[in-house]
């Protein structure tokens, strides 16, 4: 199995939820933190499941998320 | 490691001020995304309407114009006859450019200004507050259609890609959506076609863009997409209504 | 001024802590002692960033500015409320701070009256959740500066709650006198 | 007669209901909106009608088709929506149609700022729109003027057949205050026998301000202009201030006659003798009051949300042998008290 | 003796104002003729336009009242939003209308007003002196297009009567001419149906009438009128563009 | 240099394409037809671009779109028209944007009519638009000057990044008149930097009038009051005929001041001693050099082809101390000699 | 044969001509007489030959002629 | 002002007739002798009716109102066109009528130096057809008032006739001598 990333920007992100709903791989959790913004953000849960699709990223409308892989 | 996903270039390091779930976001990115695939991002002058896409110049680094509320396309042109040789774009939402830039909007693209235009459709005024919109639904309750749109008193929504598909002037003319990775694709393919018509001349490219506003529809950033699915999409039909072909016009 | 009937307040935190409906209340509760009051509220591009503030004038006379420029008192319910606000309080005046959400460190004037108040701890103590911390600012602030009568306050909640939600006057009620009561404890000790 | 605990903007679209407005039509802008959206539910259930236009161009002239069918009218806006009605305006002007206009004034030029200011004076007293004419303009100062003035200004465009506007910064239109209704009953309203009916009912009526024949465009002109010299004679309302004995005077309209009054109040606990000097309707101006004011005092400050507009009314008023002092402040944020007292001693010193 | 014509009842003994051959005369004459045929001379309420048509208050005696250029429409809903009892029309030239009062117009279709709309296309501002209008056909040459109006500098003549249609509010969009005798009656059928419509309630009703304007086109009347026939049908192709029925709304 | 027989109109368009316009969107309206139609033919062979804009608010959105672009842009319209501008007017004032706007005044208010007029000197000068800001007015006489005058609009539209007007009448703008083509070679006009050029080179430029944080709008209001304060140092133009030994002075602009001369030579042939003042530049006003006049001729009278506009700023410059007529019409028809003689005698009797 | 009657307010009448070429029977001419509008108006030529179809009323836009018959 | 060079005239009739051109080529004709000029057409409203007028103002030094108030001299080729400036011509001022159209009867004035011409018959006689008129009257006019050279005038004609219509221009010449030598006769007797 190659080695992923997924990176979240947790200060910038909005805890909007829809890249959590989007993986399907239920790799991402939203967090119990409050960021700076004033929102709990988003953190990556499970990365051992993720697939490196780049859904999340694609999907996230704040463009925080990073993706890389192998 | 190779990079799977990653900001685009020409978006600059600075947080949107959008809502959570806002996506405004998404259409910022595939905007900038399609400048960047081109490699234009030098050439490109955005002109930006008002409505909750006004800060646009805050995050893209491209030369940026702010137009009065709703004459995007009438400053547009002014810019495109000046400098021919810069893309041209508007940024505009559909109180900007279905209500009050109407007149605007539809002789912009009855002249075929060679210009690309992004539409920013929510069925309502966001930066305002949630009043009704020329795309609000029927039914939908705004802050000014309390009572929730009604035809007979407040008409019907209405539906610019298809009216625009009509005239001469327009030589591409699209409707997409943001809620799932296939419309996504869809939706950054119609906005690289809209520059793509553009660099080539073909005239006036419109790409309409069903987007959520959560805030203003007082729902949760899910809800709302889930809006945009079941009740936007079946009165706003996704799909190209026009697309001119270089053969058409020589 | 000082010898007339003369109150003026900032509140100030993030919206959904029920800044505003705290300074309706008062205002509310004024009037029904026949006194002028002005409610301001925080607007434009401010509310965006999810703060909300407002002044609230009581006087026994027209009013002039309804923006205190040093209001004498203030309940303040967030951080960024506390920098904002903190500085332009009047000599002396009182600043009640919701103490389950503020840390102390950022307090830098001496010469205030500051009250650190665990108004969420003291809400969830009498209702059950901390939804009320607001109410039990406003009691504090009533009982201590005797601005209106309690029992105004609580007249006032009656009169402008509306019938949907009647059942939470009591509640209301609650958290108010939790509030005074602690000001008749921090007078004690 | 209720006692109610309103925004200024509140008092103002309940105003308007009492004073049997009839139709409305709207277009969003901040920082006007809780105008429409008051009325947009309110409306209805007194039998009027509301509209969203398009566009401000398309709603001035809503105003202008309805107003002709004899039925109050009224429309809000905010500073760069109101120049977009300016040629509807001069329309109205024109063919002597009453309708009200509220400008909640936001920063300008261009699309500025959406904070409190009150820099369209010039354009709302020396006609934004083409052509020789006067709107009145009224400045109210609390949520009560706020109802008591969308009042009158229906009352004058009637009177008058004109349009009349309301000229407010957003500070008084978001201020909340008790407010007496007076006319919880409604107002009755005059019949206008000039507007057209159901039906066509004798002759034919035609509206509209093109004259072309003869001289019948100048007789219009000077028509209009008698109009504004019968304001001149009976509109004028004023507030002054501790005047009569005063060393200085302060003058300012809208909010920062509001807060000049808590600076005069201060002046005076620290000995100046201060005063202020309110225009309340802005057309008609009050230059009678103010020139008897200026043979008693020798100094003005006027104070504007601006770079200084009503000053030079206020300087062709007053005249050339007067102190006529200057502070502006076009920001956002209005002075407060402590500034202005500091302007006034500021000024008596020098 | 019987009459076989006679001018209508409900315009005035007064002469047009108009150049001779000019046939804004003729669109007066089957609006006033509908008005007498339905006995609406006093409900009617004419919404009059700025251009050669302004002073239809002086042919008509019916209630008047001026619009500012090109919102006859807007105008209109205010008096029909007030008057709802009232026969509402305008009557608007093709500046009027299409060019500045564009927003105006496509909104009230939009929003299904209840009024007539009766629309005199003739391909040019005639009341200015002849410039450029958005009906102008390629290759005409006017006052402000004088190397004859080319697409690509100024776009297509724009057809109002097919766009219209497009539009939900709309009740009945129609294009007719007044060149032959059959032309001239299904232009008198178009005007009745327009009011029918009104009366009806069935909403927003439009009427394009190809007209001449001898004098702007430098032509005798007779060749103004060739030209309507063999330039301007042929880009404006008459008939109904749609239709509504009662069964339609119930 | 050329010298040439010319209509004013003309002479202003050639002036135009002299000073090296690049961009003119129009919109048809009586009686400034001739200035887009002659455009429309001439500007292409330079190289420059026409355009008929849908309407007039399309259009001064235009100019402001090629204006940012770094050319040489001007519209012309005529009262109705300026009306419906105003918005984008403010616009371009606050995004510093340079821009010739010509008004051929026509009577208002509303559709009015078409004759010569004077009606929109309010609008021109204290802003038609919203916010704080001076548009440079210029009010040409002659058909020299409607050459020389919009060439000085571009030079100081562009030195102080500013729309800037010509404010005329029909009367200047039909007559026929010798003119001095000075520039038949064009003029050179200076780069913009700040423009929008082929590419975006180095930073990012923006455009905008939008001003939210902090008090940047408050910088960016006395930044613009502050251009318009050094416009009133450098740019006030104005003709005193005969005022030096004046008994009474004549005041008016435009087609006014040109058949008040006349009405001077009268009133000299037959013994009383007139003089002619005549404000070129209506913004900035010619005030220092009115206020010397007023120290050595007691007597005024403005004359104006409306009901009074420019006298409100005569009274607030001259002072109340002084004499000062007014003679207006409104009407289609501009006074002639013979009468203004007649009013400065009548004026001078009483 | 019925009686026709072809009335035209000749004091009104343009001159355009339209009524003349509408008419297949060739009944109108224009005539040489100049009105008070200062245009040379229509007059009945053969009015012998007018079925009294009133296709020239209908045709002239300046609604200036009336047909009767018996 | 008489002592001096000035002359002002208005020129009066039916659009079509060349009453502009007129005005226009006397004023080119000063321009070539260095004079100062002005030229004011009517307008607007006007214009439809189908009348045409102009003003034309002659002078060695700056014009001031391009429209006189009683103009010295007249060329009247309409009977609306004497209705409407008769009245205002100036004391003995010349006003030449063009005969051939305009009736004897509406003359009202005893006054003024009215001279008949038959300008549509004289125009016949040496083009051909009455398309000159004009000329004949401005010939008559320059000759009688001399306020240009007849030279000048026929000068300005070549300046002012574009390529095209060139070989126009002796007809005009003719025209004009026409109307020059006419007033010369009469003149005489
Ligand atoms: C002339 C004028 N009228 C109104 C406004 C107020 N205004 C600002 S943004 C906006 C509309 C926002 O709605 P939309 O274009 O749909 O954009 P969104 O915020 O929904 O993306 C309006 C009406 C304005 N700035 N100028
Ligand atoms: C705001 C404004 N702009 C321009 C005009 C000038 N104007 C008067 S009529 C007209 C257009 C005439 O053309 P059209 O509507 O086609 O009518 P037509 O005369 O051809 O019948 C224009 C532009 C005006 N009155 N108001
Ligand atoms: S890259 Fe794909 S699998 Fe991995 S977290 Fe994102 S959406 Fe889930
Ligand atoms: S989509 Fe983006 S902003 Fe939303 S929760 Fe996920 S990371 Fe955060
Ligand atoms: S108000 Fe609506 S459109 Fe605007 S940023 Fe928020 S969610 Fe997006
Ligand atoms: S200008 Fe044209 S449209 Fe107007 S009346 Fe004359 S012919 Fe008709
Ligand atoms: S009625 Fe018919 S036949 Fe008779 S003149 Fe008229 S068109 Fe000819
Ligand atoms: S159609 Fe009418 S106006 Fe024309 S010539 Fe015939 S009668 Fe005269
Ligand atoms: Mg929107
Ligand atoms: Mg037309």
């Amino acid at each position: 199995m190659s080695k992923k990333k997924v990176i979240i920007d947790e200060q910038r992100c909005k805890g909007c939820q829809i890249c959590i709903v989007q993986c399907k791989r239920g790799v991402l959790k939203l967090g119990n933190k409050i960021n700076k913004l004033g929102y709990r953000y988003v953190e990556v849960n499970k990365i051992e499941d993720c697939t490196a699709c780049g859904i999340c990223a694609e999907m996230c409308p704040d463009v925080v998320i990073e993706v890389w892989k192998e | 490691m190779k990079v799977v996903y990653k900001k685009p270039e020409v978006l600059k390091n600075i947080n949107f001020h959008f809502c959570p779930g806002c996506q405004h976001g998404l259409v910022h990115k595939i905007i900038a995304e399609a400048i960047d695939n081109f490699g234009i991002k030098d050439r490109c002058l955005a002109v930006i309407g008002v409505g909750c896409g006004v800060f646009l110049y805050d995050y893209f680094d491209v030369d940026s114009l702010e137009a009065p509320h709703g004459r995007g396309l009438a400053v547009a042109t002014g810019v495109k006859r000046a400098r021919p040789e810069r893309i041209v774009f508007t940024y505009q939402g559909d109180g900007d450019l279905a209500a009050i830039g109407l007149a605007e909007t539809v002789h912009a693209a009855n002249r075929g200004e060679n210009v690309s235009v992004f539409f920013v459709n929510n069925t309502i005024y966001g930066m305002t507050g949630g009043q009704m919109a020329p795309t609000t639904l029927l039914g939908q309750i705004t802050t000014t259609s309390p009572y929730g749109r009604e035809f007979q008193r407040e008409g019907y929504p209405i539906r610019m890609a298809e009216m625009l598909a009509t005239l001469e002037g327009v030589a591409f003319s699209a409707r997409v959506a943001l809620c799932t990775p296939k419309q996504l694709m869809d939706a950054k393919k119609a906005v690289k076609k809209a520059f793509q018509m553009q660099i080539e001349g073909l005239g006036f490219s419109f790409v309409e863009i069903l987007s959520s506003c959560p805030t203003n529809w007082n729902m949760q950033s899910l809800d709302a997409i889930k809006r945009v699915e079941e009740e936007m999409i079946p009165f706003f039909p996704l799909g190209i209504y026009k697309e001119r072909r270089v053969s058409d016009v020589l | 001024m000082s010898s007339k009937y003369y109150f003026d307040f900032v509140f100030s935190g993030f919206g959904g802590q029920g800044i505003l409906i705290a300074g309706n209340l008062l205002c509310y509760s004024a009037i029904l002692e026949n006194r002028e009051v002005t409610f301001f509220p925080s607007y434009g591009v401010e509310m965006r960033g999810g703060s909300a503030n407002c002044y609230v004038v009581l006087s026994d006379s027209q009013i002039g500015s309804p923006i205190p420029s040093h209001p004498m008192g203030s309940i303040i319910m967030s951080t960024p409320a506390l920098i904002r606000f903190l500085p332009i309080i009047k000599n002396n005046g009182l600043v009640l701070i919701n103490s389950d959400i503020i840390s102390t460190d950022d307090i830098n004037r001496k010469d205030l009256d500051i009250r650190l108040i665990p108004a969420n701890k003291l809400s969830i103590d009498v209702i059950g959740n901390e939804r009320l911390a607001n109410m039990v600012m406003l009691g504090y602030l009533v009982s201590a500066t005797k601005c209106v009568k309690i029992e105004s306050l609580v007249k006032s909640i009656k009169e402008v709650v509306s019938e949907k939600h009647k059942k939470l006057i009591p509640l209301n009620e609650k958290a108010i006198l939790a509030g005074a009561e602690l000001f008749e404890k921090d007078k004690r000790c | 007669m209720e006692k109610l605990f309103l925004r200024g903007s509140e008092s103002l679209a309940l105003g308007a209901i009492d004073a049997s407005l009839k139709f409305y039509a709207g277009y969003p802008i901040t920082p006007q909106n809780d105008i429409p959206e008051f009325l947009s539910k309110e409306l209805p259930k007194v039998g009027g009608k509301f509209v969203q236009a398009e566009s401000e161009v398309a709603k001035i002239n809503m105003l202008l088709g309805a107003s002709a069918c004899g039925i109050r009218v009224m429309t809000s806006s905010s500073s760069p929506g109101i120049s977009l009605m300016q040629e509807g305006i001069s329309y109205l002007a024109g063919s002597e149609l009453p309708a009200v206009i509220v400008n909640v004034m936001r920063w300008g030029p261009g699309l500025g700022g959406i904070g409190a200011s009150q820099g369209d004076y010039h354009q709302a007293t020396k006609g934004g729109g083409h052509g020789d004419y006067f709107v009145p303009v009224f400045a109210p100062y609390s949520a009560q003027e706020m109802y008591d003035l969308i009042i009158k200004a229906f009352d004058v465009a009637d009177e008058y057949r004109t349009p009349a506007m309301i000229l407010v910064d957003v500070m008084i239109s978001l201020m909340k205050e008790k407010v007496l209704r007076r006319y919880d009953k409604g107002i009755k309203v005059k019949e206008k026998k000039w507007a057209f009916g159901s039906k066509k009912e004798g002759d034919q009526k035609i509206i509209k301000s093109l004259y072309l024949k003869g001289n019948d465009l100048e007789r219009h002109n000077w028509k209009l202009y008698e109009k504004y010299q019968k304001m001149c004679q009976k509109e004028v309302l004023y507030e002054a201030y501790l005047c009569d004995d005063a060393e200085i005077i302060l003058i300012g309209f809208g909010m920062i006659a509001r807060i000049g009054k808590s600076a005069v109040d201060l002046a005076r606990e620290r000995g100046i003798k201060a005063g202020l000097f309110r225009p309340i309707s802005l057309i008609p101006f009050p230059e009678r009051e103010l020139e008897n004011l200026s043979t008693k005092c020798e100094n003005f400050l006027v104070v504007e949300m601006n770079t200084g507009q009503m000053v030079h009314d206020i300087k062709r008023v007053v005249g050339k042998d007067h102190n006529i002092g200057f502070y502006g402040k076009p920001s956002s944020y209005a002075p407060n008290p402590e500034e202005l007292y500091l302007k006034i001693k500021e000024y008596l010193e020098k």
